[in-house]
Formats: structure tokens, C-alpha cells, sequence
């Protein structure tokens, strides 16, 4: 196959917490989740018919759920009995219609069907972006994640091992951040080389996604495209969850803690409690050159 | 005094201008057809030998080739 | 005097070009031909179109000069031209007298339509006419196409058992890849030769092409054609759509695509058609500007070709066709029920070549065709074979011939200077040697150097 | 946190053919691969190598954590000359000078790829040996030729081991094999070390307070600018770096970033191992829960936890590099 034949999978990510674009619908009722999703469905069109190698993927990132929109299970199975759905009758192109259809009746079904227990408003990501890595496994692919709701700091983990998958594996994360920053998602892109962008208007979704994520890293090399954004690296202590700048580290399993203590509460391993590194090395040489 | 002919340009590798010389030499088309020697790599002759010369270079491309296959 | 004619193949891009500005906007008013035109753009021009699709004012030209990198400006200005050159896009002048570009209007409207509805369909689905009782299913349709197009290659290289219509014996006359002396069968021309060993993608869009030249002749709206092809292009394999409301002259383009094997339509008078993966490969075709995109034909069509480095070819295959393209640059020495033994000679190779098939174009050949247990190994082909195949092609070429006019004996440096910086001028300077002040024209530029050597001496 | 010598052999005998092109250039081919999945698997732990041929000793790269800088000087060293024969001596003598200065919570490891079946030494090497141990190095081998008596015991003594590769794919799988860190040997000791996680700042040059400064690091090389715009800033002595990990120059605290240590945590955490069932017994749907591909294969893998169903190539995919189950994570951080 010539390069021109090589797939190009573009995975976007939405999320869809209900909680959150409820309260947004609230704040700001000329920008719902409908509104998002037409934007979502602009960026795959507009990604489908660049190429005819171009393949897109839609997944819908719920409270405790993630669902894939498009290509969804029946379509790929190739049941002959749904590939009859009939195109919008107007002039767009076939395979756009019926993709859109798709995209809409399994949203409907994912927001009238799933429950959500609990209140709490972070969405858990990790569990889509794993899928969406599992789905583009062996072609050329990127992710690309539409981002509402807060981050999830109990999550960071499986987060983290998600980001070295896809550096692995070569696949950009991009992030289009609606709301506030997300620190997790920053060190996803700029770990994989992905753009990160949060937008200063919501309603003009379209138009960013259009503008800055529709090109794919080829392009990218060409364009000027927004600066890579600060990135919070600080780590998240294991016993309380801060955020720190400096802190300690057990040299048997990693575990980072903001105090010093003298058993990890990871691996018990039991700390020497040492001198201050300063003077410590020191001390050694003095042994050994007498 | 300019001096003007009309004829055609050949170029070619130095070991077959060696040959064009040396059919030229020995009147090998008739007559003398070089009307002059350019360079290394380039000849200037007249227009009516082109035909007869392409056939003798192809006599010798036969001449020396042989058969690299037993049928 | 160069031996040989090559084949030349337009991409879509070079064939619009050529077009008046009217046809082109008139095209452009179909969803379909917008896609295709936009899809062969090269990536960054994509880009472009993009970020202005949903403008409607123009944006000025410096601000879209600021969107690339700086060490992509040969880039961006080829994007320009690109576009321009296909009136894509237009130059004019924003209110502060600065100069932008906008959009063609009708491209624009059109390639939303494409992307988010609106409008009016491409074409009736077949379900309107209810289904199909005799509906096809991909494999068939696969098969059905492939028989088709093969039909036509056969009766191209004289298969006793092709027979094709009158209209498409002409077609392959006036598109130059046979040739009919009066009253007898058409014969194979050279053009012809190199058309055969072209991969299915690339024939398919240089018939089309020939097809489209000639189709105007034949009194059919270009526009109309060619809007059809693209939307067929983008057509889904295995569905049927409905011949409803289109026009007389459409329809007897329809019976030619049905002859070409681009459409299956089950009967002459059928209300329903079927696009086959022919007329959705057309697209493929269109990238490949050149004879070398490696398109695996048709499916199921595995490779039969052992090279051998004693210069033989077994070919396992028992299609007439393709032990005819074997022929065409090989000597037969057995025909078996599903096998045939050849030889590559350099009598096969030369003919071939004389015949301008291009040594590059066998070697592809065999390559696109080899048996899977050929592929197994790197190279494919023995290097011997490929080397020996090329030295073949340069042996004809020793001798290169250009007529021309000689002058020498200039009486100064001065004169001939003056004489060859006009002929350079001219653009008739072949060959020049300073030292020896010796330098050949062509004939054409003969007569107008003499002139203005005759005034230039007068005047001294 | 790890600390390997990789020694390599750089005598006479690695121009041998058997590897192609020859032994030399295959080896620095593969040492380039085990020094990026190194640093891949073991994010804060250092790497230095050295050659050794005619009977002398040379650092190649000092011990560092930068994969970047060991990887230049791999390329540049394929017009070694192999001359003369290798010296072990001088080699395990040149790597314990630097390993017995690293802390003692961390590994202190030498590999040795030895090509000659001769070594040329100017002491005793079992005395070194003896010092090897109880600086607890610990020494492995991978031979390109045979098996020799003296890294056996070599090996033998210092805990580490010892293979003869049988061909080019073996010799890639025995180097793989180093790059997992060794289990901790219960003497070792443990301690909770102080680290920095510094931010990046960048900075554009149309800030108006901002001003390009000099980076830490390129201090003591000649090489590269070394004025830069934005970094990586010590939170404990503000000196800038352009690149992590490192440890501070000016202050000795260790820099990381928070991804560096998250990379090792799947060591620690290991996913567990899921239930194959044949797909006969499967109830349901049957398509993967992870690519949603249909299910073609003879059996199905089950996550015991959570109960869902994955192909075989998802299944390999979440254990070797994801490290954690797609869909458990949509629930296991909800306590």
C-alpha cells in the first residue's frame, strides 16, 4: 500500500456528563450539549472528507460509562439489516449522513439510558481514552478529547499509565478544554506531542476545533498553531492528594509523600532515617579512603 | 568568415563516438559523414545518415550481445 | 527525433486547469465534484479551505500569509496558486484597500453541502422504488466488473472472444490506443501497449479522460458528466440507486458506464443501478498522476508471476489477458492448461520497448504481479532481471539525435558572443563550445540567427 | 532507581561477521534500543557506558539520565577501530570508581558485552571481584562467543547472570532482559529520598519581564546555546534546567517530573491476569468491550474483576502497555 492508502483514525472524545451541562445550560442556554455535539459531528465530517482513507471514531465519555457512538457494535458487525438506513435526502455526502444519523440516535440512547448515581461532577476520562487507544490499535491514529467537567484526581494513576500507552504507541492527545484547565489532560498533550487549548468562547466551538485540531501533524509541521500551554507537573502526594514542589520519595516503590515518615505506607519498607543529603556522601568517602 | 552547415547534433558516450569515428574513417556508410568532431561527447553529421547509422549501431549492439539464455 | 511516445496522464488537477473559468464554476455547483476537487488539494490547501468555509467576509492576504510557518513559505505559496489556479478562491479588496481573499461563493455553499446537508439529494435511492428483488450483493458486483473491464482489454490486445459495442471501439480510436485502417479490425497501438500495463486505477481514469474529450463531440453536457462520475464516486458499494430524473443524454451515459463495467444495471430499461467498486476506485485513480500507483487491481486477483534469474517467467494464471500482456515483452515457449512458460529476450524486451513500453513499465509489471512466494523475498524480482531489463532500454538510447544548424569560424570572441547570447534569446541555443567558438542552432531558429547576423555585421 | 555500566567490548573479535554487518555496529544498534526502553521502564535511574579494546578502558558517556546524549555517542561510535583485545580488569575497575559514590538505596549493576574469549588484565581480577561483592555490584554478562570460566564466577559471585547469545534475535531478547529492574534485594536499603517537582514555565518573547538565562546544565559542556527562555526551575535554589531528570547542580536535590515516577508505578501495581474462557460459553453480545470489534477468535479473555470481555489482541495490548483495564477504571476510583 502507498502511504496515501494508510488509514488515518481520528478518535474524539466527548464529554458528556450530564451533571455539568446541566448546570451549564443554566449558565449559558445558547451553548448545550446539542450545540457540542453539532460542533463534534462538524470537525468528523469535515475529517471524513478530507480523505477517503480518513476514519473517524466517536466515544461518549458518561459519569461512570463510555459509550462508543460511532462506529457503533451493529454497524461494524455488518448486519446487513441496519446498513438500509437511508440517507438525510438532502445533499450531503452519503457516508456523512448516515454517520451522522448514527451518532445522534446512540447519544439519545446513551443519555436517556444510562443512570447516574452519586452527584459528583468529574467525568472519568481515563476509561475512554483507554478504549479509544484499544480501538486504534494497530493503524495510525489520534485522539482528540472535548472536555467539560473537572478533573478527576483519584484517577490519576490509571491516567498516567493511559498517556505512556499512547506515547508508546505514537498516538497525539489533543485536548479542547471548555471549562477550567485540567491539569491531567495538559500532561497528555504535552506528553504525546497533542495540542492543548482551552477556549476563550464556547459558542465558537466549531470554529477552534475547525481551525486548530482539524489538521493532522503533518499539517501541524506547516501551520502556526496556538503555543504549548503551561503544564503543572507537580506530583500529588499519596497520603493526602496535594499537589507538592518538593517532597519524599520511598526509594523501593516511588510512592511520593509530603512528609517524611518513617515506614511507607505503600510497600513498608522501613526508611533509615539518614542525615541530610548534604553532608552524607561525604562521610562515606572519608570511610573508604582510610 | 562565420561558416554555417546544417546537419545533426549527436551525443553520445565516448566509447561509441570512438565507433562513429572509426565507421567514418573507413567510409564505412559510403562516404565521410563527420562534419565535425565537437567534443568528447558530441559530434555534428549530416542529416542522411541518421537512419543507416541507427541500423549499424544496432548491428553492433547485436554483434555484441549473445544469447544469456539456453531454451 | 525521440523514438517513442509516452503515455500521458492528467491528474484531476491538471484536467480542471485546462478548463474554461465557466465550465469550472458551473461544476462547482454540484456537492459532489466540490468534494472530489477538494480532496485531491494538497494538505495544506485543505486547510485553508477549512478555516474559511464558515467566513463570509474575505480575509486579507497578510494575515493568511502569517498562518504557516516561516520556513513553509514555498509551501503556502503553492497552496495560492493551486487554488487560484482553480478558482477556488478569489483575490479582493477589503475596505481598508488592503487586498484578501474570499471563498468562490458557489464552491463554498456546495462543500457545506457536502459536509452538513441541505439542498437537494445527489441522486433518488433505490428504496424509493422499493427493494430490490434481484438485488446484487458486493461479491457479484466485484465479479461483474471486473468481467466488464477485462472484456475490454481483451478486445484490446484481439481476443477472438471480446466483442464490444461500436460506440466503444471508437472510443478507444479516437482516445489513440487503437488504430482501424479502413474497413478492417482495429489493432493495438503503441499507446495502446503502455495503456495495458497500467494498474486498474490509473486505465480507469486515463479512459475516462479520453472518454470526456470525446464526449462533447458526441453532443453530452461535460458538466453533466463529469458531476455524475464524481457523485457515483462517492457512491456506497452494494446499494442501488434510481435512474429517476435523469436526463436522455445522462441515461446513454449510464449505458456506457454499464458497458465499462462502472455501473451494473440488471436490464437496458431497469429503473435501478448498482455502482460497482469500479466507479468508486475512479477516485483513486485521479491521485496516481503517473503509471506507478500499486493499486491491487481488482480483489482476488493474487499475484501468478515467477521471475526466474535463468530470464524465465512461469505466469500461473489461464487468463487470455494476462498471458497476452506477458507476450507483449516476452517470448512464449509453453502454454499449459493453467500455466505459461516465457522467456525474456532482448529481441522480446527491444520489440517492446520499440513498441514504447518503457522498461520501468515491465519491471512494474512484474512486480505488481508477482506470486506470493516472489514477495517473500527482497528484492521481489532478481536484480539481474531488472538491471538487465533497463541496460536493454539504454542500449537504444546511445545515440541521441538532434538537428540543428552548426556555426564556427567566428573571426572573434566578441562575435560569437553576441551571435550566441541571441540565439540564447532566441531559446534555439542546442550546444555551444566557448573555446572553440563553435555553436548549433535549431532549424527553426536558423533563419531569424541569420538575420541578425546579417544586420549586426551591416552595421559594423 | 537504578545504576548501570553497560562495557562494551570494542576489541579485535568485534569485527566478526557472524552478526551482520558485523558484531560492532549490530551491537551499538541494539544498545540504542535497550538505552530508549531503559529510560522507558526505569524514568529516574542513570546509564553510563564504556569501551574497552586494546587492553584499556574508556568511558564512553558518564552515568546520566538523559537517553539523548547516550544515544549520540552510540551513533558516533560506529567508526570505532577494533583493535588489540579487551581488558576486564580495567573495565569493572573504571565502572566501580563511579558506582561505589551512588547512594546505597539504589542498584549498583554492570553489563558486560564481552565478544573476545581473552581478556587482558594487569592484576589479580578475582581480588576485584571480591571488592565487587561487597560493594554489592552486581555483574552480568552476555556473550558473544562462548562461555568463558572467569565471568562465570564473575557472575556467579556477584549475583548476576550470565548468557552466550545464539543469534541476532536472542541477543536482542537477552539485552531486553536488563531492562527490567532486577527485584530488590532485601539487603538493600531503603530510604525516602527529597525530591523537586519543578514546573515548566515557558516564556515567550513578547513577555516583556522575561529575559533569557543561562541553564545549569550546560555549565560544564561547551556544547549547545546556553541561553534559553523558559525551564524547569529548582523550587529549592531557583537554578534553571532545561531538561529532566537531573539533580540540581547547585542545591543536590533530585529534580523530577511527577511522570517520571508514575511511569514505574505499573511495577508496583501489576494488573492482574484475566480468565481465558472459549467464546462458546459466552453470553451476550460478542464483541469486545475494549475495541468493539467482533469476536473471532476460538476464546475470549475476562477481566475477573469486573466481568468484561476482551479479544485476544486487546488483552495483550491492556497487559503490555496500557497496565490497567478499560473498563474497571470507569468505576474502581469510586470508593
Amino acid at each position: 500500500f502507498s502511504p496515501e492508502d494508510e488509514i488515518n483514525l481520528l478518535v474524539i472524545v466527548v464529554d458528556v456528563n450530564p451533571i455539568w451541562w446541566g448546570q451549564q445550560a443554566q449558565r449559558e442556554p445558547e451553548f448545550t450539549l446539542s450545540k457540542c455535539l453539532d460542533a463534534v459531528l462538524v470537525i468528523g465530517n469535515s475529517h471524513m472528507a478530507m480523505s477517503r482513507s480518513n476514519k473517524l471514531a466517536v466515544i461518549a465519555s458518561h459519569c461512570q460509562d463510555s459509550h462508543f457512538l460511532y462506529p457503533s457494535k451493529r454497524w461494524r458487525g455488518g448486519d446487513s439489516g441496519e446498513d438500509d438506513a437511508p440517507s438525510s435526502g438532502d445533499g450531503k455526502y452519503e457516508l456523512l449522513s448516515v454517520a451522522n444519523k448514527l451518532i445522534a440516535d446512540e447519544i439519545r440512547n446513551v443519555m436517556t439510558k444510562t443512570e447516574v448515581s452519586g452527584n459528583s461532577s468529574d467525568t472519568l476520562l481515563a476509561g475512554s481514552l483507554a478504549k479509544a487507544l484499544c480501538f486504534g490499535q494497530e493503524i495510525k491514529s489520534r485522539i482528540l478529547v472535548i472536555k467539560a467537567a473537572e478533573d478527576c484526581a483519584l484517577q490519576y494513576m490509571n491516567f498516567m499509565n493511559v498517556i505512556f500507552a499512547a506515547q508508546k504507541q505514537n498516538i497525539l492527545i489533543d485536548a479542547c478544554v471548555l471549562d477550567s484547565d485540567s491539569g491531567l489532560l495538559q500532561q497528555a498533550c504535552d506528553i504525546t506531542g497533542g495540542l492543548y487549548l482551552k477556549i476563550p468562547q464556547k459558542v465558537a466551538l466549531a470554529q477552534y476545533l475547525l481551525w486548530v485540531f482539524l489538521p493532522d501533524s503533518e499539517q501541524r509541521s506547516q501551520l502556526v498553531l496556538p503555543p504549548p500551554a503551561h503544564v503543572d507537573y507537580r506530583a500529588a502526594c499519596f497520603c493526602h492528594r496535594n499537589l507538592i514542589e518538593i517532597g519524599y520519595v520511598c526509594s523501593v516503590c516511588l510512592s511520593i509523600f509530603c512528609n517524611f515518615s518513617p515506614i511507607c505506607t505503600t510497600c513498608e519498607a522501613a526508611f533509615k532515617i539518614e542525615l541530610p543529603q548534604m553532608v552524607k556522601p561525604k562521610k562515606k568517602k572519608l570511610k573508604q579512603s582510610t | 568568415m562565420v561558416n554555417v552547415h546544417k546537419g545533426v547534433l549527436v551525443e553520445c558516450d565516448p566509447a561509441m563516438k570512438q565507433f562513429l569515428l572509426y565507421l567514418d574513417e573507413k567510409m564505412a556508410l559510403g562516404k565521410k559523414f563527420i562534419l565535425k568532431d565537437l567534443d568528447d561527447t558530441h559530434l555534428f553529421i549530416l542529416a542522411e545518415v541518421v537512419q543507416t547509422l541507427q541500423e549499424r549501431v544496432g548491428e553492433l549492439m547485436d554483434a555484441n550481445s549473445f544469447p544469456i539464455t539456453q531454451k | 527525433m525521440k523514438l517513442h511516445v509516452q503515455l500521458q496522464c492528467k491528474n484531476l488537477h491538471q484536467y480542471l486547469r485546462e478548463l474554461s473559468p465557466e465550465i469550472l464554476d458551473r461544476l462547482y455547483n454540484h456537492p459532489a465534484t466540490c468534494l472530489a476537487v477538494y480532496r485531491e488539494l494538497p494538505s495544506l490547501a485543505k486547510s485553508f479551505v477549512m478555516r474559511m468555509l464558515f467566513l463570509d467576509q474575505p480575509l486579507p492576504q497578510a494575515a493568511v500569509a502569517l498562518w504557516v510557518n516561516k520556513d513553509c513559505q514555498r509551501d503556502h505559496d503553492e497552496c495560492v496558486s493551486v487554488l487560484a489556479g482553480l478558482r477556488l478562491w478569489h483575490s479582493q479588496q477589503l475596505q481598508g484597500g488592503l487586498l484578501g481573499y474570499i471563498l468562490n461563493p458557489i464552491f463554498k455553499d456546495n462543500l457545506r453541502i457536502t459536509l452538513l446537508g441541505g439542498g437537494r439529494a445527489w441522486a433518488d435511492e433505490g428504496s424509493t422504488l422499493g427493494p430490490d428483488r434481484h438485488a446484487r450483493d458486493i461479491e457479484s458486483l466485484d465479479r461483474y466488473a471486473t468481467e466488464r473491464w477485462e472484456v475490454i482489454l481483451h478486445f484490446m490486445v484481439g481476443s477472438a472472444c471480446a466483442a464490444v459495442s461500436q460506440d466503444l471501439a471508437q472510443l478507444l480510436i479516437q482516445a489513440g490506443l487503437m488504430k482501424s485502417e479502413a474497413g478492417e479490425a482495429p489493432y493495438i497501438t503503441s499507446s495502446g501497449f503502455q495503456f495495458l500495463l497500467l494498474d486498474t486505477a490509473s486505465q480507469l481514469w486515463y479512459f475516462t479522460l479520453q472518454y470526456i474529450k470525446t464526449a462533447q463531440s458526441r453532443g453530452m453536457d461535460l458538466v453533466e458528466i463529469l458531476s455524475f462520475l464524481f457523485q457515483l464516486s462517492f457512491s456506497t458499494l452494494g446499494r442501488d440507486y434510481s435512474v429517476e430524473g435523469m436526463s436522455d443524454s445522462l441515461l446513454s451515459f449510464l449505458q456506457h458506464l454499464r458497458e465499462f463495467g462502472l455501473v451494473f444495471q440488471r436490464k437496458r430499461k431497469s429503473r435501478r443501478y448498482y455502482p460497482t467498486r469500479l466507479a468508486i476506485t475512479l477516485a483513486a485513480g485521479i491521485t496516481s498522476s503517473s503509471s506507478c500507483s500499486s493499486l491491487a487491481s481488482t480483489p482476488g486477483d493474487a499475484g501468478f508471476i515467477v521471475v526466474e534469474t535463468n530470464y524465465r517467467i512461469y505466469a500461473y494464471t489461464n487468463s487470455e489477458l494476462q498471458i497476452a500482456l506477458v507476450a507483449l515483452f516476452s517470448e512464449m515457449l509453453y502454454h499449459f492448461t493453467n500455466v505459461v512458460v516465457a522467456q525474456i529476450t532482448r529481441e522480446s524486451v527491444q520489440q517492446a520497448i520499440a513498441n514504447g513500453i518503457t522498461a520501468q513499465q515491465i519491471i512494474h509489471f512484474l512486480r505488481t504481479r508477482a506470486h506470493p512466494i516472489m514477495l517473500k523475498q527482497t528484492p521481489v524480482l532478481p536484480p539481474t532481471i531488472t538491471d538487465q531489463i533497463r541496460l536493454w532500454e539504454l542500449e537504444r538510447d546511445r545515440l541521441q539525435f538532434t538537428e540543428g544548424v552548426l556555426y564556427n569560424q567566428f573571426l572573434s570572441q566578441a562575435d560569437f558572443e553576441v551571435l550566441r547570447d541571441r540565439a540564447q534569446g532566441l531559446g534555439c541555443l542546442v550546444w555551444q563550445d566557448v573555446a572553440h567558438r563553435v555553436m548549433v542552432v535549431t532549424p527553426q531558429g536558423h533563419s531569424e540567427v541569420k538575420r541578425f547576423w546579417k544586420r549586426q555585421k551591416s552595421q559594423m | 532507581m537504578r545504576h548501570l555500566y553497560v562495557v562494551i567490548d570494542c576489541s579485535r573479535s568485534m569485527e566478526d561477521q557472524d552478526l551482520k554487518p558485523n558484531r560492532l555496529t549490530s551491537t551499538l544498534k541494539l544498545m540504542e534500543f535497550f538505552v530508549d526502553e531503559y529510560f522507558d521502564q526505569n524514568p529516574i535511574s542513570q546509564v553510563g557506558i564504556i569501551t574497552t579494546k586494546n587492553k584499556r578502558a574508556e568511558k564512553l558517556t558518564d552515568l546520566a539520565g538523559n537517553p539523548k546524549k547516550h544515544i549520540a555517542a552510540l551513533k558516533k561510535a560506529v567508526d570505532t577501530v577494533c583493535v588489540g583485545e579487551p581488558s576486564l580488569y580495567n573495565s569493572l575497575n573504571l565502572a566501580i570508581q563511579a558506582l561505589k559514590h551512588m547512594p546505597a538505596h539504589t542498584s549498583r549493576e554492570i553489563l558486560i558485552i564481552l565478544s573476545s574469549l581473552t581478556t587482558c588484565d594487569p592484576a589479580n581480577i578475582y581480588e576485584l571481584i571480591k571488592t565487587l561483592k561487597s560493594l554489592k555490584v552486581r555483574v552480568s554478562v552476555i556473550g558473544l562467543s562462548a562461555e568463558v570460566r572467569v565471568c562465570t564466577v564473575l557472575t556467579r559471585e556477584t549475583a548476576g547472570s550470565y548468557h552466550v547469545i545464539l543469534d541476532e534475535s536472542h541477543y536482542k531478547e537477552l539485552l531486553m532482559l536488563h531492562v527490567k529492574p532486577p527485584p530488590a534485594s532485601s539487603s538493600s536499603e531503603c530510604s525516602l529520598i527529597r525530591m523537586g517537582f519543578p514546573q515548566h514555565t515557558i516564556a515567550s518573547l513578547k513577555d516583556q519581564d522575561t529575559k533569557p538565562s543561562f541553564s545549569m546544565a550546560h555549565l560544564d559542556s561547551s556544547s549547545g546555546p546556553g541561553l534559553s527562555l523558559g525551564g524547569y526551575f529548582c523550587p529549592q535554589c531557583h537554578a534553571k534546567y532545561t531538561e529532566l531528570p537531573v539533580e540540581c547542580k547547585v542545591c543536590g536535590l533530585t529534580l523530577v517530573l511527577a511522570p517520571h515516577l508514575a511511569r514505574s508505578f505499573h511495577h508496583l501495581f501489576p494488573l492482574q491476569t484475566f480468565d481465558e474462557t472459549p467464546v462458546e460459553e459466552l453470553q451476550g453480545d460478542r464483541f469486545c468491550h475494549a475495541c468493539q470489534g467482533a469476536l473471532k477468535d476460538k476464546s475470549v479473555i475476562i477481566c475477573p474483576s469486573c466481568h468484561s470481555v476482551f479479544c485476544v489482541e486487546c488483552d495483550l495490548f491492556v497487559h503490555d502497555s496500557l497496565h490497567c483495564c478499560p473498563c474497571c477504571i470507569q468505576s474502581q476510583s469510586r470508593p
